[in-house]
């Protein structure tokens, strides 16, 4: 079998389900692959991993992938399990926001990273200044979960659909104590989890082909789990080495998963794409549209 | 009856140690008057200083009493009723030569002008002016010794305890500063108690001589001076002199088996 | 030993008792916020009672953090991926080995500074400026570095313990290696000692207490670095991962009984050091 | 392949120097510094050679351009992580260890007692305590400070037991003597002699302090500070910027430690350690 | 004409201090053959010790040159061409008085079985049997002093550089270790360089006598002993003795102000 690995861009939890099912259900084994899942981890770049030769495949965001290929790293995207934008922003109701014109005054919470340039280049969008100055919002960094937002040291912050919203909701607060806003309704969605490799990867017919089987395995793996989310869930959390991960909080993010990966072969929305790439721009974290950063070659061998 | 100034009664001291108890001092009895300039001589390791020390309050004995002023060693010590010159110089090395025999004036709360007078004063006794502002380890051995010398007559103590304090000295030094001490004893009517190995010195300067021998230490023979308190240096050559020098030397003998 | 137990049980009883109230003052908060959107008013038992009992504590009362002890570390097989244990010693198995690498490192470096003059010049200011740049910020580099050559597991993690604990044995050891007076060198001179005699039979010694303290240092900086290790590593296994995957998850009770966890870690090992130093100078009558 | 060719000689030739320069028994600083070009030179030629990406490790050349463009915001978060966070924890963490050893060294009970759980409280890694801290005492930089306060305490503690204890038994019968209070001991006899332990654990400190400062900054902080520029960079795989904050790090660590060093010689220049280099 | 063991010529040696530099030797000239026993006699601070280490290799001479053997100071001690009795006893506090005399022999490389020999017999000669497990803190002052003399005499050195080895050593041991040192040298013609403070001891032992005077330190005067190389300690009452005894005094003397 071929070796192949992947590095995730986060710890094991659903978020990655397909990948963990093609690998249980021996889809990655019928493609004659054996693939390695690298968990990722807060500081860890999985750029640096996949350039420095950790890895072979991973997944990444867009906007965080267009920096990347900018700053000198040939990365590109050959598939989009993910179709939509699981971000949005979710505020406690109490502070008294209830639509965008109310931000001015507040504290809003983002992750860094490249994470934040779809708020910066909403609140753009908005006409609110960040600079903190008067009428304007304060920025927050925050880390990846939602203490800040408990303990009020913000007002709203930045959540997944799958994941820290349900947070939220676990510490005791109801739905009716929130308010969100969901990137995707507000049109400055970015996409999400893609599969990315190197160049030089691309140019090699064999890795190529490596590429091809795998993609066309972790579809799999991914119809699978959207199918069987329980299952799925399940199978993340024998996977989970830190045993930290709850059943509950597992299964829900699985369902939530599915929402997201629904509709989606694989294959990259050149518009979606497009989007993505302005807004990308827009925040700043880009000065020039991207070229050749993605390749349908690999979906489109893939699913034929 | 004069109150005695240093009064032990059945001392008894012994040192745990790794391999076995050292006796260090076995039913010693002794008892100083004010006043008094007393010698103790003995082979080495006999338990001169751990009688001084026990003295000082340095070290408790295991048994038996002894009183300092007529109150514990502690009270004393309290009182800063003595000064101790140490068989080591013991100089902190933090401090210049000056520094050092600051230190107990500084702590006893002797006004700065007073400090200075004194330090001079010592300096010049013990020939060390012009070393004032150098660290000890810039000294000769000889040289620390006398700094130490200095640091304990710089403050107005009652009773001085001095183990071995000339040992490092040349002769000349040595009888130099016999004399000093001998004068200042006399004009202060301190209470001294003296360690030394010099036959001649513990004669010259002593109003009693206690000779003691070793494992475990003993008193063997105290000895009382005839010889009058004003003391030129060649009071030496008297026949007094060398009749008190013979019974130490005797005394000193009978404690060291290969003399026998 | 036993006279410590008394005064060490009224220290922990009065931290228990300081932590109890701080568990009430930091978590009143959102106890109210929970009984006001619940519309109920809470009487100061309700209050103290809802302040000890939370899910995700801001911070968690000693006895919750117990029994989350309790269930990781006794309820659970020691082989389960949910056990502390487990946890434990993987962080640790990556702390001894860090801790042996950095003493054997600053030790050697020691001997170099001490001995050798261009590197007394060159090396140390370069060690210190290598304990300045922070770790976390290249920990990941060093990693994916280390992972490209192929090394993974135990040893990375093992290599930000050695970064983070050789440098204490280095301050130390040439502090301690140069501590021995003119006089006892002036010996070894006149016995034309050669160089390795001098070290071990009056450098080494005399260096001794100063070695127990640095590395007593250095084990709590292994410990640290191990931790800091497991972080980037994708979070996989070990007390750093369980601390992450808590904040993550926010769940408070789960980092203090890892961080809990880590302590005993730390005070067992630092005391074991301790034990060592006091047998070792007791043989060498220096103590 | 030239460029590795010449990483090797400017090694030897660097190192060669250097020997020359210690056989004058001269240089000072230039041997550190010959010592310290040598290996950027080493670097350079190493990333050029073997061609290393730079969102791996950018040329050192590169770090220098990034820092003479970024001068006002590597100052700006210097002041944030260094003066604000790290010295002020240093300074208040090392005046709690002081006196918390000096309590503990006063008081048998508490030292009997305060001394293991100091340990062990002491021994609580940083990393887990630095999201707690973030949420007792918010973003700014007075968590920070309180993380470095924890970080600084155990060495300082550990250094000032052991150099309380440093004075020679005949040292002390001196103060005995003279009926020194407990103070009096201590101010003229005891620290003194401590001094040379309470530095070592002063300039293990202040790495500490500064890795304390930017290491919390991972763990939340305000938009700005050294730790927020490298870690949000290193997401934007703007190492250069991470570097050139390293490079400010490893700057103040090293004038950091340099001055506590500096005054070190000057209050422990008896110690045979300071002395003659033997 | 043999060869000198000790050849110094025109030796100057100033330390630079804190507050200026200090003048230890200035223009000293000295020869010692082999065999010969020197003893060196002079105030307190004018550079025996200095002297003694520049023999030594222990300090460099500011200027003038010094042979030992014929070879560099250094040559001879990488030789280890001599034992050295310190000053100050100056034991190594982690080892016991048997492992610090024990200690050059290791060094040194003799056998195991060798080693225990010697550090029973040098235990004997200073008669210090019985304390080779204890701890020097455990021991008197002059007993780490004697210990320290063992140190010295456990292995086999041509030339011996003891620095006031018998200063804190009562009158009887210090007899009895000046007749041991005597036997000693006369049975193996060891070359013996010897500082004291005592004038009879330097008269009793010496084949010669260096009066040094302080600040610069200079040698004032050299004394060739007259006495047999066979002396039994009643040697000191003959004339022949108590005037080479005057002239060392009258030396001594001219080197202290306050004397004149
Ligand atoms: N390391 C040093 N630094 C500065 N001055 C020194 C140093 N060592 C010795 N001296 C000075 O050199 C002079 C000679 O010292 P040395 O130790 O040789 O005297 P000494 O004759 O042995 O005296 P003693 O009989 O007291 O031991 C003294 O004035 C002393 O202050
Ligand atoms: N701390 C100690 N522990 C164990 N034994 C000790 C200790 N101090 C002294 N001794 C022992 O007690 C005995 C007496 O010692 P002390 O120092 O009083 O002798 P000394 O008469 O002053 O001798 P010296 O003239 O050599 O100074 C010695 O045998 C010594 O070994
Ligand atoms: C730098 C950076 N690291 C990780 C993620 C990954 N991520 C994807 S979803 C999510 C929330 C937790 O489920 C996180 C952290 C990111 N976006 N940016
Ligand atoms: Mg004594
Ligand atoms: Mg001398």
């Amino acid at each position: 079998a071929d070796d192949l690995t992947l590095q995730l861009k986060w710890v094991t939890q659903a978020q990655f389900a397909g990948y963990y099912v093609a690998a249980d259900k021996g889809f990655y084994e019928e493609e004659d692959l054996n693939v390695t899942i690298k968990p990722g981890g807060p500081d860890i770049a999985p750029v640096q991993v996949l350039l420095g030769g950790g890895a072979d495949v991973m997944v990444d965001w867009l906007p965080s992938a267009l920096a990347a290929r900018e700053k000198g790293a040939p990365i590109v995207n050959i598939a989009q399990p993910f179709a939509s934008s699981g971000l949005m922003l979710t505020c406690l109701k109490e502070h008294g926001i209830e639509s965008p014109e109310d931000f001015p005054g507040h504290t809003l919470g983002t992750w860094f990273f490249g994470n934040e340039i779809p708020l910066f280049s909403w609140m753009g969008k908005l006409g609110i200044p960040t600079d903190g100055s008067e009428g304007g919002v304060t920025i927050q960094k925050i880390n990846f979960n939602v203490d800040p937002l408990l303990q009020k040291q913000v007002e709203c912050a930045t959540t997944m659909t799958y994941n820290e919203y349900w947070q939220v909701i676990d510490a005791g607060l109801t739905p009716e104590d929130l308010v969100v806003f969901k990137y995707e309704d507000e049109g400055i969605s970015t996409l999400e989890d893609g599969l990315y490799t190197t160049e030089e990867n691309l140019a090699d017919p064999e890795m190529v082909d490596k590429l091809v089987r795998f993609v066309r395995a972790s579809m799999k793996g991914w119809k699978y789990a959207e199918e069987n989310p329980d299952e799925a869930a399940e199978i993340v959390l024998e996977n989970d080495s830190t045993g930290a991960q709850t059943e509950k909080h597992q299964k829900r993010m699985m369902g939530e998963i599915a929402k997201l990966t629904a509709g989606s072969d694989g294959t990259l929305d050149e518009a979606a794409f497009q989007r993505s790439a302005e807004i990308t721009m827009e925040g700043g974290m880009i000065t020039e549209m991207p070229e050749g950063a993605y390749t349908h070659e690999i979906t489109d061998q893939a699913l034929n | 009856m004069a109150i005695n100034v240093i009064y032990a009664k059945s001392l008894d001291l012994t040192f745990e140690t790794n391999d076995g108890p050292v006796h260090a001092l076995r039913d010693v009895n002794l008892e100083v008057g004010k006043g008094d300039f007393v010698s103790f001589i003995g082979p080495s390791g006999c338990g001169k200083t751990t009688f001084l020390r026990v003295m000082a309050d340095l070290e408790q004995p295991t048994a038996g009493t002894v009183t300092v002023n007529g109150v514990s060693p502690e009270e004393a010590r309290r009182a800063r009723a003595y000064g101790y010159v140490f068989q080591a110089a013991g100089l902190y090395p933090w401090r210049t030569i000056g520094g050092n025999i600051r230190l107990p004036l500084e702590i006893m709360g002797y006004s700065k002008a007073d400090q200075d007078t004194r330090v001079k004063r010592v300096l010049d006794l013990v020939e060390l002016s012009g070393f004032e502002k150098k660290f000890p380890w810039q000294l000769s051995g000889g040289m620390q010794q006398r700094a130490s010398i200095a640091r304990a007559l710089a403050f107005d103590a009652d009773i001085l305890l001095m183990d071995e304090p000339f040992g490092a000295l040349d002769e000349i030094v040595r009888d130099h500063l016999n004399e000093q001490l001998l004068a200042l004893w006399r004009r202060t009517e301190k209470t001294i108690c003296f360690v030394t190995h010099s036959i001649p010195e513990a004669v010259y300067l002593s109003t009693r001589i206690v000779v003691m021998s070793p494992r475990p230490g003993r008193i063997t023979d105290v000895i009382e001076s005839p010889l009058p308190r004003e003391r030129p240096l060649d009071i030496r050559d008297t026949p007094e002199f060398l009749e008190v020098a013979h019974r130490v030397r005797e005394g000193l003998r009978a404690g060291h088996a290969y003399e026998e | 030993m036993r006279q410590s137990l008394i005064p060490v049980l009224t220290i922990v009883a009065a931290i228990f008792a300081i932590w109890y109230a701080a568990a009430i003052w930091l978590n009143a908060p959102w106890a109210r916020d929970v009984a006001a959107r619940g519309d109920q008013e809470l009487s100061v038992t309700e209050l103290v009672a809802a302040t000890w009992s939370q899910e995700k504590p801001k911070l968690p009362a000693p006895h919750q953090v117990a029994v989350e002890l309790y269930d990781t570390v006794i309820d659970k097989k020691v082989t389960s991926k949910r056990s502390l244990v487990y946890h434990s010693w993987i962080t640790l198995s990556a702390t001894l080995l860090g801790f042996a690498l950095g003493t054997a490192l600053g030790f050697a470096l020691a001997i170099g500074i001490v001995y050798n003059r261009v590197m007394d010049k060159s090396v140390m200011p370069w060690v210190i400026a290598s304990q300045t740049v922070p770790i976390l910020a290249i920990a990941p580099m060093i990693i994916v570095v280390l992972n490209a050559m192929g090394l993974s597991g135990l040893l990375p993690k093992a290599m930000i313990s050695m970064y983070l604990s050789f440098f204490p044995v280095v301050v130390g050891m040439v502090k301690g290696l140069r501590s021995p007076d003119a006089m006892q060198l002036d010996q070894m001179r006149t016995w034309n000692a050669g160089a390795a005699q001098e070290f071990l039979k009056l450098r080494l010694p005399s260096s001794m207490p100063y070695l127990f303290t640095s590395m007593k240092i250095a084990m709590a900086a292994s410990l640290v670095g191990a931790i800091v290790g497991e972080l980037p590593t994708g979070a996989v296994a070990g007390l750093g991962a369980r601390l992450l995957a808590g904040s993550y998850y926010g769940q408070t009770i789960q980092i203090w009984s890892a961080l809990i966890m880590a302590a005993v870690l730390a005070a067992v090992m630092v005391g074991t050091i301790g034990a060592v130093q006091r047998l070792v100078l007791k043989r060498m009558g220096m103590a | 392949m030239s460029w590795i060719l010449a990483g090797l000689l400017i090694w030897a030739a660097g190192w060669a120097l250097n020997i020359w320069l210690a056989r004058q028994g001269r240089g000072g600083l230039l041997i550190p510094v010959t010592f310290g070009l040598t290996l950027l030179a080493l670097w350079e030629c190493a990333v050029r050679g073997f061609d290393i990406s730079p969102v791996l490790l950018p040329a050192p050349s590169d770090i220098a351009a990034r820092f003479a463009a970024s001068t006002g915001l590597l100052w700006e978060d210097f002041v944030q992580t260094a003066i604000k966070g790290a010295l002020t924890g240093y300074v208040l963490g090392g005046l709690a260890a002081f006196a918390v050893a000096l309590a503990a060294d006063r008081f048998d009970f508490l030292r009997r007692g305060l001394l293991p759980v100091g340990n062990f409280v002491a021994a609580l890694p940083i990393i887990g305590l630095a999201p707690i801290m973030v949420m007792w005492f918010g973003f700014d930089w007075q968590s920070k400070a309180a993380i470095v306060v924890v970080m600084v305490f155990f060495p300082i503690l550990v250094n000032t037991v052991e150099g309380l204890q440093a004075a020679s038994a005949m040292q002390r019968d001196l103060m005995r003597t003279y009926a020194a209070s407990y103070w009096t001991t201590l101010l003229k006899l005891r620290l003194p002699a401590a001094m040379p332990f309470i530095f070592n654990g002063l300039k293990i400190a202040t790495t500490l302090a500064l890795i304390g400062a930017i290491v919390a900054e991972f763990f939340g902080s305000p938009i700005r500070g050294m730790g927020f520029r490298i870690s949000t960079s290193v997401g934007q795989l703007a190492l250069d910027l991470v570097w050139a904050e390293i490079v400010v790090a490893a700057i103040a660590g090293s004038a950091f430690y340099g001055g506590v060093a500096l005054l070190e010689k000057a209050v422990t220049f008896w110690h045979p350690s300071q002395r003659g280099r033997g």
